[in-house]
């Protein structure tokens, strides 16, 4: 698809990882809206149709809930299908499936039942998509046992988590930002590389601060780091790449390195994702901390299509910067 | 809809669905004695549907086509092998219930082996999860059918449609059975939908309708025989509405004030079982005696199985968040009692 | 499904429903064009739906009826009398968009005051609201009849079978409006669902289904008066099905490549103003030099539109939270140019 | 419906709250499953529908997305719809309408439409209820910018609450726990009383520890608080009353006076409600913090039908003694 020395966008990794897993396992299926003919509207899924047909790769009519009940159906059955829903936002209608059936199925069943799906979706803002395609959702699924969240940052973790995803027993629900989509290139040199869910990733070792973030959060904490570091100011970033569960031993660690810490995500601040976190800490880390845990999360309201308010809005790395400044001042 | 010449009903079949029928109706008094006495929780019984579940489930083939049913399905359950044994167990929330654990409320049933999907509460949640199952069949080249069973009440879910759509533009090998007994606990039907059939939806989904009388077993059996073999011929899916009186209150903690007491009584007059005896007793299939004897045996069945219930473990508290996940060591399923051996219900042993 | 008697369509209606046809064009075509050139974001076209959407909103009492769209109505809006000025601040992303303060994607209108609901980019979420509009009526005691516009992808979603069957259950006065143009994005209609027509789900819901060529404006406006009428006659709700062509790809990010050039080519040459301006010049109804005016003249209203809209401030940061909860202080709303002092769409001025 | 004098039940002040708003005001309407003919399956509304007829108490079928999606167009029309789910946990499949819709509808519109409708369900477990019959879901909404949400604990705070939401002019979500239904009495004196939404109340007084709890949270910690008075331990109790937003203030007044904190909620533990309050406090509060911050919740557990594993995963007021006694060590 790409010159893999120039490196891969996150869509072509993803592309690649589904393609490969499709070619390695006949019970890898793919259904949404457009994910056929069409190849997905990001281009996910180009040319999967062709290539494995239109049962294996399912356009789907617009319906939401059968899209996720069906990949449910259907994992029970000895499918693993990966049901892309267009954007974040219009997997609100297939809550109840994913809630109250993807997510209980196995324990209900006292473990006779897997659901072995995953469910898709290009999810994020800072794309002028106004209050339908920019919502950052994982909290939504966070707070449900029987779930495991995914937020990919990079190419190659996009690629190594979706396959963990695929091949995970249980139900995947895996956002990927949209405007990461074809930010970056990453050269994947193991394109069998399997990224275990639930273990984060030390993008950055930094002794005096700790951002603690996921998504495009590690992006703007990348950014702020490198700002803060002219003066002379070390900031540690973990990156979760899994929301839930999240990996509390990383967590305790970058903890006790620095004592200070700044929780970043684009998902609504109150009751986001970085709540539970600085929970986790308040409670179990309390005596490692030497300052306030500090929180930044979009300003608790829906995205508009207009530029200036979707800025004021939306965490920025100038947001973090100030955090992070103020932070090691402490 | 039916075929020009269409095979005669299997021999010993309706004696079958009889004593299958007789048993179920056993579990379901003894379940809602449990419940009066405050020893079974929340109880929703079978009552009135029995037959129709009995009869349609008897057209499948067994362990090959998928169930996906409702919490009122005990007689589907106890049609495809599911014994009294575990049922109670799960009304008296012993661990051992292989189906849920006792983690579900009572006829929740569950079995990978028998093909029945895991019965959840929210009504016509699993009328996509038969679509799916339907739709794996047609990506794995299987030729078996789903079979979905829901209640007049999920006629009205989004999630019915979207299911029945799917299936309807795939033509996938699913068959629809709608018990409708008219109410969706105190909701009429009138107050549920505009059409007087929930048959009549099927044209909208481009499959076949069929509204059958579903206290006659006979009709049942014919007319879901004729639909599976439709859908497991590649002909796509069929709703078939099975006409059903609710005999007791919607479930033990209802009081079923909303209905007239004549109503309630033209319920209890619809009973199949007593309708489906005279027929066998009229054919010469069945003896008086020989059903007083059945419906004896089946009642102490089911005291013993009861005994047997009450005296296994409750679950542990330890054990409350295994299997949320994969990876925890397997339940250790329930041990049978002897004469379930060779128990396979409405099937040929 | 049309009255004995049919009342005449209304003394020039036709060449009113031309000349909003006609501004509706202009601004669409302007709106791909500020697209194009990166000066509006995502936009959606209206462009082969505008007879079907005008020609229908013609049969509503304007202010008094309701209309629920989706965002290809701007056909309903103008003809509401929407004007293309507001239609531009919101694509330009200003802040005095009075529908949406640029908050939501070009063409997501919503007007209290002409009853044009908050249009949702979720598809088919609208529906149940127009039902809800249609029961506020039926409690209050209004003659108002509620209008719900949806494409054919929007059939498919469980809101709008709950939604439908809700209002035939209580005949409530709803006019469902689908502008079938047989593709969602680039699945075609057969994927879609299994029938032909989506007007054959009528039955379904015990209302009344009628299939219109949605590029014959009398046919749309007396199929649409007759639902409405009957609707406020207290004779429930319809669902009429207006096929039109969709002669832009999806969207302004749609690369339309799903489509062969036969197909495309069949779509433009469906292109409903072309027929309706020779209808209305055979009729003598319109001269072509008129025809030429009222068209040159509807692009350099557009073009002058834009240029006062895009003369307006963005919205500033410190509003982004605004109007979240109750109480916060109103918004300016527009101020008109003065030539649409007088502008009623499509209505008798 | 009772006598006044042995105080009523939160049922009972339900219903004769609802009955007074709708003899108040003709716009106020109910719907939703069993509550006309029935009058609701746990008896909320018996009698409405014979006194004020059919439409205003209107019988839905099964079909919780034009439950909740009909009230909002009706609520845009000028009525105040009272939408009932006949459990929280069936709520999940209006997601779509409650989250994309009714919150997003006045922001969406700058201002122009309203959306007063309250979508109220049982919630809550304790009651061998099972998976689909006693979620607490309030986290899932507490996220959601543009709504509120409020979970009343007494009998007196059900009526005042309920009757400012169905005044309030935004989508508020009214969680009642079924265990709390008939459980207790209260004298409810004033039946015109409104209780301010977004304002806590100080259940008890007390200098040494703070337990900041809503609903049946209420319950356990009075419990706790009791035993725990024996060994002179003095526990504030903080009764949030709605969710979101919260009473930040209350909650800076009770951390300042005893500078350590117990949460304690029924909803799961992981991103639940408390994970917010303990955030807060751990960022804008730290200094006022003398020991870590404890939360109890549910155990990140599905809830079953049977005792001994619900009683494990539910907290208790023996888990809430225990945290209390902890701080107090602290
Ligand atoms: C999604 C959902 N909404 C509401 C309920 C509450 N409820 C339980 S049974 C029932 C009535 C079901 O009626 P029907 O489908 O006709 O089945 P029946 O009990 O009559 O056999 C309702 C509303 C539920 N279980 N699930
Ligand atoms: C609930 C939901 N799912 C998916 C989408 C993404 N989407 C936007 S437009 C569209 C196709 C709509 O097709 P149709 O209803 O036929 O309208 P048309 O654009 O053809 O007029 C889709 C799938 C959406 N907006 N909402
Ligand atoms: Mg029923
Ligand atoms: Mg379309």
């Amino acid at each position: 698809m790409a010159d893999p020395q120039a490196g891969r966008t996150m869509v072509q990794v993803l592309h690649d990882t589904l393609r490969a897993e499709m070619l390695r396992d006949p019970a890898v299926v793919v259904m949404g809206q457009d994910v056929g003919i069409k190849g997905g509207v990001f281009k996910v899924t180009d040319g999967l149709h062709a290539e494995f047909g239109p049962m294996r790769v399912l356009d789907t009519p617009i319906s939401e809930i059968v899209i996720a009940g069906a990949a449910i159906g259907a994992a029970m059955m000895g499918l693993r299908p990966v049901a892309e829903f267009q954007f974040a936002d219009y997997m609100h209608a297939a809550y109840d499936q994913i809630v109250n059936q993807a997510a209980t199925m196995r324990w209900r069943s006292v473990g006779a039942w897997s659901v072995p799906v995953v469910f898709r979706a290009p999810s994020g803002g800072g794309v002028h998509g106004g209050v339908y395609h920019s919502q950052s959702i994982e909290a939504l699924y966070g707070h449900i046992p029987g779930l495991r969240v995914v937020v990919p940052a990079t190419p190659r973790d996009a690629g190594g988590l979706l396959r963990a995803a695929i091949r995970d027993d249980d139900p995947v629900v895996f956002f990927e930002h949209k405007a990461l989509y074809r930010r970056h290139r990453e050269i994947v040199a193991d394109d069998a590389e399997v990224v275990p869910l639930g273990v984060a990733r030390l993008d950055r070792e930094g002794g005096d601060v700790s951002v603690i973030t996921y998504g495009m959060g590690v992006h703007l904490a990348r950014e702020a780091a490198d700002r803060c570091a002219a003066d002379g100011i070390a900031t540690e970033i973990l990156d979760l790449r899994t929301l839930s569960p999240f990996d509390r031993e990383a967590v305790a660690r970058t903890v006790a390195r620095t004592g200070k810490v700044l929780l970043v995500h684009e998902a609504n601040r109150t009751m986001g994702p970085a709540a539970e976190i600085a929970a986790f800490i308040a409670e179990e880390l309390f005596t490692d901390l030497d300052g306030p845990i500090l929180r930044i999360g979009a300003a608790d309201c829906h995205l508009p299509y207009n530029g200036p308010e979707e800025t004021a809005i939306l965490p920025d790395a100038a947001r973090v910067e100030e955090a992070l400044r103020r932070l090691a001042a402490h | 809809m039916s075929e020009p010449a269409e095979p005669p009903i299997p021999d010993g079949l309706l004696l079958r669905i009889y004593r299958v029928a007789v048993l179920t109706r056993a579990v379901d008094h003894q379940l809602w004695l449990l419940s009066r006495q405050g020893r079974a929780g929340f109880v929703l019984t079978a009552r009135g549907h029995e037959v129709a579940q009995i009869a349609s489930a008897a057209a499948m083939r067994r362990g090959h086509d998928s169930a996906w049913c409702y919490y009122r399905d005990m007689g589907v359950g106890i049609a495809l092998g599911v014994t009294p044994y575990e049922i109670l167990l799960g009304g008296l929330a012993r661990g051992a219930d292989p189906h849920s654990g006792a983690r579900q409320l009572t006829m929740h049933l569950s079995s990978p082996s028998l093909r029945i999907g895991s019965i959840s509460s929210a009504i016509a949640a699993h009328i996509p999860h038969a679509v799916g199952a339907a739709y794996a069949a047609r990506v794995r080249g299987e030729d078996s059918v789903a079979m979905c069973w829901f209640g007049d009440g999920a006629a009205s879910e989004g999630a019915t449609h979207e299911a029945m759509n799917l299936a309807g533009v795939h033509r996938l090998p699913v068959v629809f059975l709608c018990e409708n007994n008219r109410l969706a606990i105190s909701v009429p039907l009138a107050l549920q939908m505009p059409v007087e059939r929930v048959s009549d939806r099927a044209s909208a989904y481009a499959m076949p309708g069929e509204s059958v009388d579903g206290t006659d077993a006979e009709a049942v059996f014919t007319a879901t025989r004729a639909a599976v073999e439709r859908a497991r011929g590649g002909g796509g899916p069929s709703l078939l509405e099975l006409r059903v009186p609710r005999i007791t209150p919607h479930s033990s903690q209802d009081d079923d004030a909303y209905r007239s007491a004549e109503q309630r009584a033209a319920a209890a007059a619809a009973d199949p079982l007593p309708r489906l005896r005279e027929t066998l007793i009229e054919r010469g299939m069945l003896a008086v005696d020989e059903d007083e004897r059945m419906v004896r045996e089946a009642r102490e069945q089911v005291v013993a199985d009861e005994d047997l219930a009450l005296a296994m473990p409750e679950p542990l508290p330890e054990r409350a968040r295994r299997w949320l996940y994969a990876g925890d060591p397997p339940h250790g399923g329930v041990t049978l009692p002897a004469r379930y051996a060779n128990w396979t219900g409405v099937f040929d042993g």
